[in-house]
């Protein structure tokens, strides 16, 4: 390994700014990753300002509006219900980025910390977490979801807490084979010899290593929960009607594809946006959170 | 005086397979039945080759990893009856510097936050005051206080180093295990770090426990060494004891094998034939005698034991007072030209004094008490 | 060697007709398991297996003359025996589904070789309808006995088909019974059942030759299906219905709705069934206000579809004392089919003053909390029998098991009894009509529409007819 | 490698039993009846309760548990409440049509990932990395039954080449097998496929940085050899392994993609029975599925051993 | 020296063009020669350019990043205007190298015995039992034991020392010209890098072929080599006879070299040390590289670059102040 300090200038004075803006920096000097970004946000900007953006009602019917392609008036075109499109979609925005933001958040949540426990304790707390983790992993994703979800009664919420618990198991295996890869350096050995419990061993030594792994992941799993949402309000799990998610949008589109195709071609186009965007943010925050990156 | 560090009879097997209950099948015998001790203030060395059981060794000390036999006197009390509290307030007082300068350091913390944490830990500092010890630290081993904000990748391997040993001496302690802490850097930057942990010695009275595969390092820097092979010491004596005369076969052809930075040097090297046994296996008999030149019968059988002789130089060998004279290893004389010496002198006082750019030590004052 | 390749919209459960429970297993058994008695395309029972009938006076008996020279498809022959043996089987083995169905049977006697007679307990006017469906059905003693209650998996009947596998989930294969008794009417040599769940994939496997015939095309497809030249349309309103049930006594919120029929009957006005129609179903439905279709023979004249009246709506609810909006709980079980209309329901309600929280749930949880009354509205459809009885009486009888709503009525009670004990048509038709003013007052139940069954089958088939009980009948039919 | 693969062996009995727990509580957890899924549109109450006791749905739950279990180590799965097949018949009817589904899956997604894996990591930077990792995210990002409706209109109903759905055994017509389940061992391995891709263009990269690569080079050998030798063979062996971890993705798509392309396999089959709530089958299935799930793992973690020589001791 | 050289590298000069628009000299206008049965040593820190200047020569830099100029003449031939076709046929061929890492340099996945034989394939063809036989000759010449059984062997089953032989027996497989090991013997033991350098020794005395050792090891450098070339910077900063380098170097920075490394041989209170870093390479100063941590420098150093000039017959310094004895006496 040569060293890349001994090239690097070290006088220069932005380099000596907070660890947070240096990364912001590393963040905006990528280009996909600012697409990424921007895209991300407007959605969420166009989500949580849904009320005032949006030309209509997205629950107003129209008998006299069904099924009608995109025109000046309506630009996305309307659905079976007369409903404007565009307005769906973007109030859409709110329940799909809830559901793909909300449920891997429970998934990091309840994963990260078990895969942290499991890794770093070892004995038989590992071997039990494993087991079940194993066990989770086993039974299908989506089977687990169904369940829980019909468990928890239909709803938004409830979904995302399913989609969320599935997918955790995914998170335990992740942390942990990375916090037994990290427990191995030097540095987790230093830190231990001056003399730091192990549970700050475990949250600021190990954990802000294994980050970008369990980022690149959780944008991944991200797009998997906006999928699943739409799977689970396939089956009736989901999103309740009116209140429009990417996902239900799709389904109630799957009936009209030769008639009315556009009810399909926007909140799969939305989809598939946002997934997109956030690949490209999550590889580049990955880079930009680590300092050994330019 | 009462020595600092007592280590007696350590043994340390790990396991290198299981069985389906979890029984151990097979052990790596990393370090099997190591005793020595160290004084306040003075440098024990540890040399051998990779994988003989330095490094154990010196986890071991800092009861990083515990020894399966075996006790660690650290003052006077007994390091394996700590509990988890006591042990925690015990890294106050031993701490420790890795080989790989890159690998050491968290590389997602700043400087600043890697040397805070053990004032924070420990309490060492109140929290108004933590910044200044830092810097504090930084000019201690020559760095400039304002890079605390970086991170370690931004510095060179010379530097990290330092920032390594500026943090184990955050926590002020006595004892410092060096875990190779310069084999991995260049030539000009080994004597940098190799006189700071002097100069930090001197002023601070520290003690260490210097390993090295290097023994033109360890002579630089050790008052005392223990050649180690396959987890067992094989000679151990005072430092000029051992360059002058060393004993053990093993000693010799280590000795015999570095390369001597001057060319057409007079010297014999013992080349080592035969396998290098495994720490898996260890063969009975000594350890080094499937690649001893002096091998006789009873070498593969009986185990030699550590006899030391009067000065309390010590060596783990049958046919000790067989063996031909050591003298052909190292050149007799030697050394610079004058007009190189010369030079050289030039060179260090010149840049010396030319260390007025923030890498001396001066201006730090001493804090361990 | 001809095949017919029909694609259900489900898988049918069990095969057996003493424990088979769905519409789409009705569709299957017509192929292979012949009853007592059929229907005809107007809804006259007609003999089957049976060649006559007669009704003591006293309506407590009933004798069914048997066609002669009827074989099972193992060989065995159909006699008196045999039909008192189906029948018996059907009230008296565990589990048993047709129970209920015969629940007025107290016991059968063979007559003579051919002739049974069917002792009741009460007279019993809907038995011989119920003979037109699954409880009519004869199985094979033999098979019957020796297979148990796994019957269902190589059921043996004596229809013009016999079974010949199935495959769960993918296919049921039948080939043509060499010794039906009336196989001069058969021309295709095997029939294959798919279940094939959606719709457009379904459609998409008849235009692409993968199929001949499929049941329950969508009704906004049919545009599209008649367009087809190669594809042709076979449609009939179903016995059945869509509506909406309305808890009335297990109401746990006690809301307005279940307090006062004013409200019920304002949310009716506040529905434009017909606009239900042309939104969702493209005008292909029929929309209604009662338990049968309008042309059913059965159908109250008197009490035809009331326009929607937003403003008498608003009125009524004034008069009911409640203040808008009023919040309903309303339960829709998973599928398009339900839950487009109901949201179309959901937004007509608004404009009267009804706030309708749609809560959709997957069918199992959706019939738990039915029967549990954990709603206030619940969307609710019916596919019909062929006695107006199997309509009315186990929905609006007080304490009958499918009366989600808890609706008591004394006089609607009687109402349906007395229409079950009288064989006069005229006579039932009267209680009915009582009945039906009843509902029109209370609301327990807001009938909305009737849909189209939809059969879409390729012009290579030659000879379909549907009937209006959505079956698909293979007499007849010809492959070219 | 012995006491491994023994060690790993072990492992299985104790997550088979977690698994059996997980479902088994979960469905317990299920709101609704099964009797009264059962009983359709006729609903008896004393029917009804018949069909509770006859299958031990009035017992506590551990009870049936114990029953269960019971059975499953006797080899008896139990019967389905909806068409009392014996479970174990409808398994074994059903899974040599997942088995097909999955591996015909697998295999597409191997030689899409794959490729495209290796072609966006040689050429890095280019538009062809920048196209294969567009294809990757469209794979993640689409849902099954979208995909699927559209590839039926395009080859059944557009170009006709292809059945719009259907299962023909393998056995009975090996032709129109293919034919019916390309098209969804296609949408099914589509999402897998882009999964792999980058799980294989990140190990190309690294191994194509690695020192062996340089000394493959400096040999004087083709770029060819060395990157489909020398790099390709260190850089899948890891990839391998992953892709068995998203044997689990493709049952999950399965659910969906069976439904719309009518295939009578495993996902049909359990979803079909969460929503009928007919317990002994959802038991059964999800019990095979670990079971070949976590056997497929067995197998891909030995493989990973046997080509690794470092590993295999 | 008079012999014409094997190889000669005229002012080669390597930049990276980074991601980021950065560029880095890491390598800034070099000349070289070694001649046949010569051994040239490459010293200096590192990150100096001695890995990037050997891989310049055997056409392993990366296309996309790196951009060279200047002229490398191998036997006659300009290997940089060489086509890559041609450059793979002499690689492994007539050029030949060793890399310092002997864990990671052979691949994991095939067993030493294929790994040879391919080499041998590529460049010599002929049946793979002849291949075979070749290759457990080259490995009983760097004396592995029992080659016929080690043959088959995979790369994890042999220590450090081992794998660097079988480096070396394949970079000898088919008897090269030019054999380039760099940092052969870092990762060693110093037992090991005894026998490794004693084959090295052997190996040039048996097939008379050039060698360039790049190492930052002094001590090695006086072990095996002819001549010696201190780099610094990208830059050559002197190039001497081996004997006269450690005895009368005349370049400041090989001054602090020679002053810093502890020796055997007698023992000095206090390390010379070279204070300061590296100037930074995206941006190299304008003067001399080294003069930002030179004791003896002047005005005129920092202002232009100072050029390689010859001390003594054969001694080549790039210090104005050069010979540096004037300084002490
Ligand atoms: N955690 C461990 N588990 C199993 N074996 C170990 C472990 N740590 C060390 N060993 C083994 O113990 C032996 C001694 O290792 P150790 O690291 O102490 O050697 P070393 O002298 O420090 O070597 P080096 O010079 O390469 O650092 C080696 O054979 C090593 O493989
Ligand atoms: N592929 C590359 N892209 C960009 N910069 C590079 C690349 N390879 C090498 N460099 C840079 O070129 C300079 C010289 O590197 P080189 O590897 O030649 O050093 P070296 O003298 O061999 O050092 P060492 O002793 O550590 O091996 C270094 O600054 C390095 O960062
Ligand atoms: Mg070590
Ligand atoms: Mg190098």
């Amino acid at each position: 390994m040569t060293d890349a300090a001994l090239t690097s200038p070290v006088t220069q004075a932005h380099e000596l700014d907070s660890p947070a803006r240096r990364a912001r920096r590393r963040l905006f000097k990528r280009k996909a990753a600012v697409f990424g970004l921007i895209v991300i946000i407007a959605f969420i900007a166009l989500a949580v300002l849904a009320p005032f953006v949006v030309p209509y009602d997205p629950i107003a019917t129209s008998w006299s509006l069904v099924r009608k392609p995109p025109t000046a008036a309506h630009w996305f075109g309307t659905d079976e219900l007369g409903r404007d499109i565009l307005s769906r979609v973007v109030y859409g925005a709110r329940a799909s980025l809830l559901a793909g933001l909300i449920s891997v958040a429970i998934a990091l949540g309840i994963g990260v910390p078990l895969g942290l426990l499991a890794g770093y304790r070892g004995g038989f707390i590992d071997a039990l977490i494993s087991r079940i983790t194993d066990a989770m992993l086993a039974c299908p994703f989506l089977i687990l979801a169904i369940a829980l979800a019909a468990f928890l009664g239909p709803s938004l919420g409830n979904a995302m807490i399913a989609i969320g618990i599935s997918a955790t198991p995914i998170f335990i295996r992740l942390t942990r084979g990375q916090v037994l890869s990290v427990k191995a350096e030097d540095y987790v050995e230093a830190a231990r010899a001056l003399g730091n419990p192990p549970w700050r061993i475990a949250f600021s030594h190990i954990l802000p290593n294994i980050l970008p792994a369990l980022l690149v992941q959780a944008t991944l799993s991200i797009a998997a929960a906006i999928i699943a949402e739409a799977a689970l309000s396939f089956l009736g799990l989901g999103q309740q009607p009116p209140a429009p998610s990417w996902g239900s949008m799709l389904n109630a589109a799957q009936r009209f594809l030769t008639q009315a195709p556009w009810m399909a071609i926007w909140p799969g186009l939305a989809i598939f946006l946002v997934v997109l965007s956030l690949n490209l943010l999550g590889d580049g925050l990955r880079d930009a959170l680590d300092p050994r990156q330019r | 005086m009462m020595a600092l560090l007592e280590v007696e009879g350590l043994v340390k097997h790990f396991v290198a397979e299981r069985s389906l209950l979890g029984r151990a099948l097979a052990h790596v015998k990393a370090v099997d039945g190591v005793s020595f001790s160290l004084e306040a203030g003075k440098t024990l060395a540890l040399v051998g080759e990779s994988g003989c059981g330095k490094s154990t060794v010196s986890r071991l000390v800092l009861r990083l990893i515990e020894p399966d036999a075996g006790s660690v006197r650290f003052d006077g009390r007994d390091l394996l009856s700590l509990d988890a509290g006591a042990l925690r307030a015990f890294r106050r007082e031993a701490q420790i510097i890795f080989q790989d300068p890159y690998a050491s350091l968290n590389p997602r913390m700043t400087v600043g936050q890697i040397l805070t944490e053990p004032l924070a830990l420990h309490d060492l500092v109140p929290q108004a005051q933590r910044r200044e010890r830092v810097a504090e630290l930084l000019r201690l081993v020559g760095l400039e206080p304002r890079l605390s904000r970086r991170y370690p990748h931004e510095f060179s391997g010379g530097q990290r180093q330092r920032i390594a040993i500026a943090r184990a001496l955050a926590v002020e302690p006595k004892l410092i295990v060096c875990d190779e802490p310069v084999s991995a850097l260049d030539v000009s930057i080994r004597s940098q770090i190799l006189n700071l942990l002097r100069e930090l010695q001197d002023r601070l009275g520290l003690a260490y426990i210097f390993v090295s595969h290097d023994l033109a390092v360890v002579k630089h820097i050790a008052d005392h060494v223990a050649v180690m092979n396959l987890g067992q010491i094989v000679e151990t004596a005072q430092a000029d004891a051992l360059f002058a005369a060393p004993r053990h076969p093993y000693s010799r052809a280590l000795l015999s094998a570095i390369p001597l930075p001057q060319p057409k040097a007079k010297r014999t090297t013992v080349l080592l034939e035969g396998e290098i046994p495994s720490a898996l296996n260890p063969p009975a008999g000594c350890r080094f005698h499937t690649r001893c030149p002096f091998v006789i019968e009873r070498c593969r059988t009986e185990a030699p034991e550590l006899v030391p002789d009067s000065a309390g130089h010590a060596a783990a060998c049958h046919r000790i007072a067989e063996l031909p004279s050591a003298d052909a290893i190292l050149p007799a004389a030697g050394g610079f030209s004058p007009e190189l010496a010369k030079l050289v002198a030039a060179f260090s006082r010149k840049t010396e004094g030319a260390a007025a750019s923030g890498v001396g030590i001066q201006g730090a004052t001493p804090t361990t008490t | 060697q001809t095949t017919l390749r029909i694609g259900l919209a489900e898988d049918p459960d069990i095969l057996d007709p003493t424990m088979a429970r769905t519409y789409v297993g009705r569709i299957v058994f017509s192929a292979f398991c012949d009853k007592l008695f059929d229907i005809d395309e107007k809804l006259n029972i007609v003999p089957q297996l049976a060649l006559s009938s007669e009704t003591a006076d006293d309506g407590k008996a009933l004798v069914i003359k048997l066609r002669p020279g009827v074989k099972f498809h193992d060989g065995e022959p159909f006699d008196a025996e045999a039909a008192k043996f189906s029948l018996e089987r059907h009230l008296t083995f565990p589990g048993s589904f047709r129970k209920p169905e015969l629940a007025s049977v107290d016991h059968v006697e063979v007559v003579d070789p051919l002739t049974i007679r069917l002792v009741l307990k009460s007279p019993f006017s809907p038995l011989l309808a119920q003979l037109t469906d699954r409880a009519g059905m004869m199985m094979s003693p033999k098979a019957a006995k020796e297979a148990g209650d796994k019957f269902g998996l190589r059921p043996v009947c004596a229809g013009p088909y016999k079974f010949v596998e199935r495959v769960q989930q993918d296919r049921i294969v039948f080939e043509k019974f060499a010794d039906y008794w009336n196989k001069d009417n058969v021309f295709i040599d095997r029939i294959v059942f798919q279940p094939i769940v959606d719709a457009t994939v379904r459609l998409a496997n008849l235009k692409s030759g993968g199929l001949d015939l499929i049941e329950r095309v969508l009704a906004t497809d049919l545009k599209e299906v008649r367009a087809d030249s190669r594809l042709k349309v076979a449609t009939a309103i179903e016995l059945g219905y869509q509506g909406v049930t309305l808890n009335i006594g297990k109401d746990k919120a006690k809301g307005p709705l279940s307090q006062s029929a004013k409200v019920r009957q304002a949310l009716d006005l506040a529905i434009d069934r017909e606009a239900i129609n042309q939104v969702v179903f493209n005008g292909e439905v029929q929309v209604g206000n009662q338990w049968v279709n309008p042309d059913h023979p059965y159908y109250q004249k008197s009490l035809p579809v009331r326009p929607r009246n937003v403003a008498k709506a608003k009125a009524l609810l004034k008069e009911a004392g409640v203040t808008p909006p009023v919040s309903v709980d309303f339960l829709v079980s998973k599928g398009a089919e339900t839950e487009t209309p109901a949201q179309v329901i959901q937004s007509m309600a608004a404009e009267a003053g009804f706030d309708m929280k749609l809560r959709v749930t997957e069918f199992a949880t959706g019939l738990k909390q039915a029967e549990a009354g954990d709603y206030q509205a619940f969307m609710l459809a019916w596919s019909g029998r062929v006695d107006p009885d199997g309509n009315t009486f186990v929905f609006l009888h007080s304490g009958a098991p499918q009366n989600y709503g808890a609706w008591n009525n004394a006089q609607a009670d009687k109402a349906l009894e007395d229409a079950r004990s009288v064989t006069d048509p005229a006579k039932r038709k009267a209680s009915y009509e009582a009945l039906a003013k009843l509902v029109q007052e209370e609301e327990p139940l807001l009938y909305l529409y009737h849909r189209r069954i939809i059969i879409a089958h390729t012009t290579k088939l030659e000879g379909y007819r549907q009937m209006p009980d959505g079956l698909v009948r293979v007499i007849g039919l010809k492959l070219k | 490698m012995l006491n491994f693969l023994a060690r790993r062996l072990a492992q299985i009995v104790p997550t088979l039993f977690f698994v059996s727990v997980l479902i088994f509580s979960l469905q317990q957890l299920l709101p609704g009846d099964p009797a009264l899924v059962m009983a359709g549109e006729e609903r008896d109450p004393a029917v009804i309760e018949q069909i509770r006791h006859q299958y031990r749905l009035d017992q506590p739950v551990p009870v049936q548990y114990a029953y269960w279990i019971k059975g499953v180590l006797s080899g008896d799965f139990g019967e389905s409440l909806r068409n009392k097949m014996p479970v174990r018949e409808l398994i074994a009817q059903k899974l040599p049509v997942t088995l097909q589904l999955g591996s015909m899956a697998i295999l597409i997604a191997f030689c899409i990932g794959i490729p495209a894996g290796i072609v966006a990591a040689v050429r890095k930077g280019t538009a062809w990395d920048y196209g294969a990792n567009l294809f990757a995210l469209w794979g993640i990002s689409t849902p099954n039954f979208w995909l699927g409706i559209m590839l039926i209109f395009l080859f059944s109903i557009e170009l006709g080449w292809l059945p719009a759905s259907g299962y023909v055994p393998l056995t009975e017509n090996w032709r129109a097998s293919l034919a019916a389940t390309i098209m969804p061992a296609f949408v099914l391995g589509n999402a897998i496929a882009a999964i792999l891709m980058r799980h294989t263009r990140s190990a190309m990269l690294q191994v194509l940085e690695s020192d062996y690569v340089r000394t493959a080079r400096a040999k004087g050998l083709t770029e060819r050899s060395v990157i489909l030798k020398h790099a390709m063979r260190n850089a899948l062996t890891p990839v391998i392994t992953l892709g068995a971890l998203e044997l689990g993705t493709l049952l999950s798509g399965a659910v969906l993609t069976e439904q719309i392309f009518s295939i009578p396999g495993f996902g049909k089959l359990i979803v079909d029975a969460v929503f009928n709530r007919d317990y002994a089958v959802v038991q059964g299935v999800v019990l095979v599925t670990a079971t070949v799930y976590i056997t497929l793992n067995l197998v891909a973690d030995i493989a990973y051993i046997l080509v690794n020589p470092r590993l295999r001791g | 020296m008079n012999a014409i050289p094997l190889i000669e590298i005229r002012d080669l000069r390597i930049r990276f063009h980074g991601d980021d628009g950065r560029v880095t000299h890491a390598v800034d206008g070099v000349d070289l020669s070694v001649a046949n049965g010569a051994t040239l040593g490459l010293v200096g820190e590192s990150g100096c350019g001695k890995s990037v200047t050997s891989l310049a020569i055997m056409g392993l830099l990366p296309k996309q990043s790196a951009e060279i100029s200047g002229a490398i003449r191998f036997d006659g031939l300009d290997l940089l205007q060489t086509p890559d076709q041609a450059l793979r046929d002499l690689r492994g061929n007539r050029l030949a190298m060793i890399f310092q890492e002997p864990m990671t340099s052979l691949n994991p996945s095939f067993t030493i015995g294929d790994q040879i034989i391919e080499t041998i394939l590529r460049h010599r063809g002929g049946s793979r039992k002849s291949a075979r036989e070749r290759a457990i000759e080259l490995l009983r010449r760097v004396h592995i034991p029992s080659p016929e059984r080690r043959i088959d062997e995979y790369p994890h089953k042999l220590s450090g020392g081992m794998r660097q032989r079988v480096m070396i027996a394949m970079a000898l497989a088919c008897d090269p010209r030019l054999l380039i090991a760099d940092e052969p013997t870092t990762a060693l033991d110093v037992t090991l890098q005894a026998q490794i350098l004693e084959l090295m020794r052997e190996l040039k005395a048996a097939s008379g072929a050039a060698i360039i050792l790049i190492t930052h090891d002094l001590g090695v450098v006086a072990e095996v080599c002819d001549e010696v070339a201190v780099m610094y910077a990208g830059e050559i900063v002197e190039r001497a006879p081996v004997d006269e380098l450690f005895s009368a170097p005349q370049h400041p920075y090989t001054v602090g070299l020679l002053g810093s490394i502890p020796r055997l041989d007698h023992r000095a209170e206090q390390l010379a040390t070279i204070e300061g870093m590296v100037p930074n390479m995206a941006q190299p100063p304008a003067g001399c590289r080294f003069a930002a941590r030179c004791p003896f420098v002047l005005d005129a150093c920092t202002r232009a670059p100072p050029p390689l000039v010859e001390v003594s017959p054969g001694h080549l310094s790039r210090c104005i102040r050069a010979p540096l004895e004037r300084l002490v006496s």
